[in-house]
């Protein structure tokens, strides 16, 4: 894998409004499972960059330990990567984004990084606000030390080594929803449709935004009795509401408004528009999210979708009330007050 | 004895915790401050809030020795607690400042001191309405009563009192007549002042009084650091603090009133230096402060931070091990647990300041040697050089000084780059690469940063052969370091006795006295002080030119001594232990002590 | 050439991680074995589950050296994407074993070296239908060609076969068919055996396979430990999961049917060791496994248990550091970080296996010793060590043997006893006190534990004298722990040579090898093997009567060379590093090489 | 303090049906600042532990760091106690009760040590139901570090140094309902009726209990504008329902049967009683309970009192099935199998 590519590009490739050709968002050749969930999450990542015309310098992508956080590697290949240690993403993107507020962070994550080692991290982070897009790859196992289950593993599900998990799962967009998350979302990395445009609203949101998106781990977690596998998956999904996303260039057009019920104006001049099948589908409301999401956990649905969003959520610069110039943009002179300071203090320490 | 000593006398306040002492005695030492005096005070507290026996002993020394010394000359006894042991501590011919207002035990009586009643509380009952007042008031008093013994200039005091009260003047009147009650009832009942007391002179210039903590958090300031984060922490706890302090006072936006800066209270230390990292490797200058038990947690990070090459600046205000151990005790025990943080072969530069200035210059230096270095700097203070207040030279600061951000490439030098960038080429055979910040350029300089091998160019591999290139390479950069780290500091401009002497941190005071005294005996021995570590030349050649060297430390297992053996593969024989760990800043006495082989009760 | 080479070969399998390949090539080395000839497999894997190169590296050895050889005699290529390396890797006159299935590309043609191509993929695809099938089987049609190659006795690879598909009988059938189809196809198209050969010996009596980690974990289960929990992380993943798995062979109450025994997947490293430091406290025999990353993030914890003195039993099975560093290749790096991990003056037992059967053994004995000493016990193992199969003595128990559980009070002990029970107090002159478990006496015995100073009774003080009492103990103990440890193993009865070497763990194969090579070149050496830290006097013995040792370690820093002359106050300049890290398991040539004071290319 | 205490007991003291009297309950001379809301707690475990009858010698106390986690020491001096490290009384804990599970444990924490630094371990000692009291000395700060505001201070909440709280607050209860805790309840240090028979019941509980009791720092969140001040709560506390605890050897009166709406029958044959003056609460509804928190937060209400049970609950070592036999008891012969299954494991790897 060579990370030094061409600045030039072949003219005839298609490419977005900043020029870029989707091959310029792509990564190093994944050496994941062939199927592996993460894979197809990592190409839902790649397609949402192109086409929102994401600059790929103007992201950065961070990742704690584990075959989902060795995906970094196998996307953006022209933004700088953090492959950090377990459980440890947050902390590290924290710090990122309090030294740059204008680059967009991408953090990836596992089911065992954020559930187990993590949990402690993955609820500060919350709480702070941290303006991040959040992707847990979840496959309810530990995929890189070969398959134990996880804490998001359903009770009873069977691992391939046939055991059925005992323990209760730690339901991470619950979690979300009650520390008071301002994006939450839940997909499927078998659903581009679905996955991409939630992408894509998680990344124009000003404040933390949670997609808890369920993986399947084909070595360890496709088989039979796992709650966790494609098929599983597949025969009890729901969704809260389908979900458009539209970028601010583009008005919003006839057929657009025609599917939908409601429409949601993102801070950076984005929208996002629910269809019209779920017409009393408010994501705005945290209190009817928890609620769908405790009928979903009653009837047995896989619920995915976007559970709640507040479009007015303020990120933990504007909290902390931190210059608008990027922190590591700030000149000595800015920084150092100089002598003159000094002896005031001094002065007021005899 | 009829003739007078003045000033050089040790005086300890045993107080209540929590009851307000803590103001009236900083004023009485930053008093004798005014006055021109060296003074040295050390606050001894409880790992508790309230109600517990706490101790501020005053060290007062024309000589200019700031070190602790045993020998109590005057107690100022306030908490019947601990009075019997209060008592007890005073030197034969010392003087007990007490409460009067209630008769004195009599097992509390000695027949060779002398003691000094002051009705603190009736005072303060007969003048004052409210109890609080009352309460905070007594403080005073006993102050005032002190000034009149030591014949203190009241006006220095009085002064103060006004300073301190600036933002409530109604308080200030009741202050400055409960400090005359004192005064004026100890001028009625007894001869003053004492044949033990001080008198004006003129040592002081160009010094402040100030805590280590202070300084390191102001330091940072100085340093250009932006992102602060951390985890509350005894000693440890009012670095951050200060930075915060002096921040909102430095480094707000003059035009949006927004800070240049932000400071996170991190829910753990793993937290807290994860931050840090990820903000230096962001670009910004970060910093965390913690002690011992942080240092254990952040020792996963400062291993990623080592191998993959971060800055990183943690301030380790030591205080009592192991594990909780001593909170509120001082001592210098994490030596080896910070040389050496993380599994793996891993190593960090360590700085040991050993004054409030050197906590400011140290902290300022970290940051340049964390990004001209590309790893963690480890600035190695204590409780007692970070909480208690010291005489410390004015703080300085070279208008003409740049900050040394490192090898850092900028868009431009991308563009101009011939070769392909490779985070982890050695281009300048000095064994740093260069590093980019995310965001520089559209096409150029991204790279990938991980805790796991990696060859020149940041990418993974599991080649055996690249991860030795890789680690080989960190040692070529250790020896680097070698070269820019503060050198060590020698006292005597060439060598003089066979015998040396090494020291560090906050056994520098101590050690300087007892050196002053043997040259007085004319028994000079040659002294070195370590700044940094990696060790430098000059230390090596001191250990070699000397047939025995002391290393003095505040720890059980002489861990500085098992540094300088590992690392300078020096002569363990010729090396002996000089340990302090009892919790108390190490004493003149004992280092001479130990210096003459008597066996010290702790050594082990 | 045209003497046969018989028993003396290394073979390197080349695979795609994750197509089943491994069982194949274990049923080889254990054919090997069954054959009575000591066999060495080496697994070389990936950080990754499916799909890169992972290489399997098989020693035979009728001399009985087990250690790693370079230098591949024969190669059995069957990953495309790494055979050009792999080709190259062979020695001079070599035989390559490829699936000639697909023609080989002429870049890949030597001279020097004897091509075996076997139509692997062919022949399965023509005599077996599902696509799994054919490539698993694959597998079994090289295992056959080898047995050919080699002068293997079939009959014995058919019998592993049948024993694997136990369970499978439909399985035996078409694994026999594939065997026997590369068996005569390398019969039909080849002269065999080939002149580098195995020939049936009876070398192995009294031998197992097995892996360190197995044993680790059945030595746990020997030992009475009834509490494990751990969170998962390589290479020390198997060692709870052979924990649990013997325990629901041998631990289930033939009654009911119920576990005695419970085994937690903590949240991570931190909750793990909390969890066994509650055990041990609540009297069950508990224990924990990691590697490097977990050692670090346990530090904190250590330092609680050995102050607050609570046995620990703690596998570390090392990796290479630092960081995440090189997760599947070993090292021995974590020595320092295990020694002393933790902030201020802390120190820890540790116990060096180099065989499975010591695995087994020194975690039995680590539970009596931690609950001897109240405090940790590390057992260093390493990923060569612990996931790959050694020939090793079977596995003993004495059945006289019962567990030490240390200085603890029975109810009874409680009531006859006319002092008043002291937690801390030194009643023995040992160092070690007594302790009490939750439950045991109604209303004596009862103490509280905590990592904050304490007196003899347990009971919180911020006394400078109690503490200094207290840390003091624990040095006693410290020196009981001397006597206990296990010694040092001096390999020969009495000094030949003024040159030592000093060696442990895993480097013991590669030493041994070497010392009978200079044995026969009549350069003898002495050598003495660490078992344990804190270091015996046999060990400080044997530095001082040599001129000059070399400490032979896998970590680029000398660890092990640090610790004996900061414990032993060694004399440095005799105590020479010999350093492998590249992540391999060192080999006796280099060790001579080192010896031999070659300069070694990755020497620091 | 001293921990030697005779054993003969003075006959005029009042004892339990055990013989023991209060005293026998108590502790070392508390260190706390005069006025702090954990002392009342101590008082109130010693009490509940009195009444019940609790042999002193079957309980263990642990808790992590911080002035609440210093209170073991001032209650119950027969009890074997352990002070551990910052935020990891959860793990110690989990050991120590798979050792022995035939003593009751009680775990004592601070919102610092738990909401923060011990989220994770906090967020998986529930997950694993371990059968212990859990009770989190709650002030809004970090008391022992000198006040700063903990992860539990509400937003805006000033504390004494003046500043208010900007970031979201943390709520233990709403976390331990999400994450599936089967005994949920929160109290006042100021209410004795009401925590001491909440402790009881936590003791009495099979499997993770939960008691969040909001405990007043006099020294430094005690100020006007703080949220955990004295007066605050006092002003805005309310409640789920009275409750009773009624152990196993009382039969039920008849003045309890009347006031009461609701028995709750524990595993130990104990039972709480629920007043009538609440007669539709359930506390065996995890849903309304966390319905009812929710309306709890818009009022702005501080409910307090028992919010779920599960008394079917199944603890970590039914979950696991472990020996009924303290792993701690079992002898040798019972733990180590012997040369001759040695010999079967050796003849097995030829
Ligand atoms: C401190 C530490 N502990 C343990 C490990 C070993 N480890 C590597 S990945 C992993 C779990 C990965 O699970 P998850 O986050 O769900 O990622 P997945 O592989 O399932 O995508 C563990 C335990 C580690 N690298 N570091
Ligand atoms: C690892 C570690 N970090 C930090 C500390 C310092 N510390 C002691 S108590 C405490 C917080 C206590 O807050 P809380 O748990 O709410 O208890 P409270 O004092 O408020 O009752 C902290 C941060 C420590 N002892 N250990
Ligand atoms: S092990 Fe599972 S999670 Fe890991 S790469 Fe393979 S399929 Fe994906
Ligand atoms: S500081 Fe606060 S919490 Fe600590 S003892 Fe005092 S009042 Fe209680
Ligand atoms: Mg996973
Ligand atoms: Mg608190």
């Amino acid at each position: 894998m060579s990370y030094i590519r061409p600045t030039f590009r072949h003219p005839a490739l298609p490419q977005n409004e900043k020029g870029y050709a989707k091959a310029d968002y792509e990564g190093a050749i994944s050496t994941l499972c062939a199927g592996c969930g993460h894979d197809s999450i990592s190409g839902a990542i790649v397609q949402a960059c192109y086409e929102m015309s994401i600059e790929p310098h103007r992201i950065a992508k961070l990742s704690g330990i584990g075959c989902s956080s060795k995906t970094p590697t196998y996307f953006l290949s022209q933004s700088h990567g953090f492959n950090s240690v377990h459980g440890r993403m947050p902390s590290i993107t924290t710090g990122a984004n309090m030294a740059n507020r204008d680059l967009l962070y991408l953090g990836v994550s596992g089911d065992g990084d954020s559930a187990s080692i993590g949990l402690g991290q993955f609820g500060h982070v919350i709480r702070r606000n941290l303006n991040m897009t959040y992707i847990v790859m979840n496959n309810g196992c530990y995929g890189l030390t070969k398959g134990q289950d996880s804490a998001t593993a359903d009770v009873g599900s069977i691992s391939k080594s046939g055991s059925a998990n005992i323990l209760p799962t730690i339901d991470l967009v619950g979690l979300a929803l009650e520390m008071g998350a301002t994006f939450v979302a839940r997909s499927f990395s078998g659903d581009k449709t679905q996955l991409v445009p939630l992408i894509k609203a998680a990344l124009s949101h000003k404040g933390f935004a949670l997609i808890d998106v369920i993986s399947p781990c084909v070595t360890f977690n496709n088989n039979k009795g796992s709650t966790k596998s494609y098929s599983f998956v597949r025969e009890h999904i729901s969704m809260t509401s389908a979900l458009d996303f539209v970028p601010e260039e583009e008005e919003i057009t006839v057929e657009y408004a025609e599917g939908t019920s409601k429409q949601i104006s993102l801070h950076d001049g984005s929208s996002l528009l629910l269809s019209k099948l779920n017409p009393d589908w408010d994501p705005t409301n945290r209190r009817k999210a928890q609620e769908r999401l405790q009928d979903s956990r009653e009837t047995g649905e896989v619920l995915t979708g976007l559970f709640y969003i507040d479009p007015e959520s303020e990120d933990l610069h504007e909290i902390l009330q931190t210059t608008q110039t990027p922190l590591n943009q700030l000149k000595q002179v800015a920084l150092c007050p100089g002598q003159a300071a000094l002896d005031k203090i001094n002065a007021g320490l005899k | 004895m009829n003739q007078p000593i003045v000033n050089d006398l040790v005086v300890r306040f045993a107080n209540v915790n929590g009851t307000g002492s803590a103001s009236a005695n900083n004023i009485f030492s930053k008093a004798i401050f005014r006055m021109g005096l060296p003074v040295s005070p050390k606050n001894i507290f409880p790992s508790n809030i309230q109600g517990l026996p706490t101790w501020y002993e005053v060290r007062i020394s024309e000589a200019g020795y700031l070190g602790r010394r045993e020998g109590i000359d005057i107690l100022v006894g306030i908490n019947p607690q601990s009075l019997p042991k209060d008592i007890a501590s005073l030197r034969e011919g010392g003087y007990p400042v007490y409460d009067s207002s209630k008769k004195l035990h009599p097992d509390l009586l000695r027949s060779d001191i002398h003691y000094l009643g002051i009705p603190m509380m009736e005072l303060a009952m007969q003048h004052f309405e409210r109890p609080r007042t009352q309460q905070l008031l007594k403080n005073i008093i006993y102050l005032g009563a002190m000034a009149a013994f030591l014949d203190m200039e009241i006006d220095v005091i009085k002064e103060l009192i006004s300073e301190q009260f600036a933002k409530k003047p109604k308080l200030v009147l009741p202050n400055h007549q409960a400090l005359e009650l004192g005064y004026n009832y100890a001028k009625d009942h007894y001869t003053c002042p004492l044949p033990i007391r001080v008198a004006r002179r003129d040592l002081v210039k160009g010094h402040i009084m100030m805590e280590g903590n202070a300084a390191t958090g102001l330091g940072a300031i100085y340093a250009g650091a932006t992102v602060a984060a951390w985890y509350p922490i005894t000693p440890s706890t009012s670095v951050v603090q200060s930075f915060e302090k002096y921040a909102n006072q430095l480094r707000i936006d003059s035009e949006t009133g927004e800070k240049n800066f932000a400071v996170i209270q991190a829910e753990d230390e793993l937290a807290a230096i994860g931050m840090v990292i990820g903000a230096t490797w962001n670009g910004a200058r970060a910093f965390t402060a913690t002690s011992g038990p942080g240092v254990s947690l952040m020792s996963e990070f400062l291993g990623l931070a080592y191998y993959a090459e971060i800055p990183v600046v943690l301030v380790n205000v030591q205080r009592g091990g192991p594990s909780t151990g001593m909170p509120t005790r001082t001592q210098q025990a994490d030596i080896i647990s910070s040389a050496y943080a993380s599994h793996g072969d891993t190593r960090h530069v360590l700085l040991f300041p050993s004054t409030p200035t050197e906590c400011f210059e140290m902290a300022a230096d970290a940051f340049d040697l964390a990004e001209r270095l590309q790893t963690p700097v480890i600035v190695m203070s204590d409780l007692d050089l970070g909480m208690n207040f010291h005489m410390t030279p004015a703080l300085k600061w070279d208008e003409n000084r740049t900050y040394d951000r490192g090898k850092v490439l900028s868009a431009e030098d991308l563009e101009n780059m011939d070769q392909p960038f490779g985070r982890y080429l050695d281009v300048d055979g000095d064994g740093i690469p260069y590093r980019t910040f995310p965001g520089t350029h559209p096409s150029k300089g991204a790279f990938f940063t991980r805790g796991t091998s990696k060859d020149e160019y940041a990418r993974y591999t599991e080649s055996g052969e690249a991860y030795v290139r890789g680690v080989n390479r960190l040692i070529k950069k250790w020896n680097t370091a070698k070269e820019i780290v503060p050198r060590s500091e020698l006292l005597q401009s060439s060598n003089q006795s066979e015998t040396g002497i090494i020291f560090f941190g906050t056994s520098t005071y101590a050690t300087e006295e007892a050196l002053d005294h043997l040259r007085e005996n004319g028994e000079s021995v040659d002294a070195l002080r370590i700044k940094a570590f990696p060790f430098d030349q000059t230390l090596e050649d001191f250990i070699a030119h000397h047939k025995r060297i002391f290393v003095i430390e505040q720890n059980r297992d002489a861990q500085m001594r098992t540094l300088l053996i590992a690392e300078l593969d020096a002569d363990p024989q010729k090396l002996i232990p000089l340990l302090n760990y009892d919790g108390m800043p190490i004493t003149a006495a004992r280092i001479i002590a130990g210096l003459k082989g008597e066996k010290i009760p702790v050594k082990v």
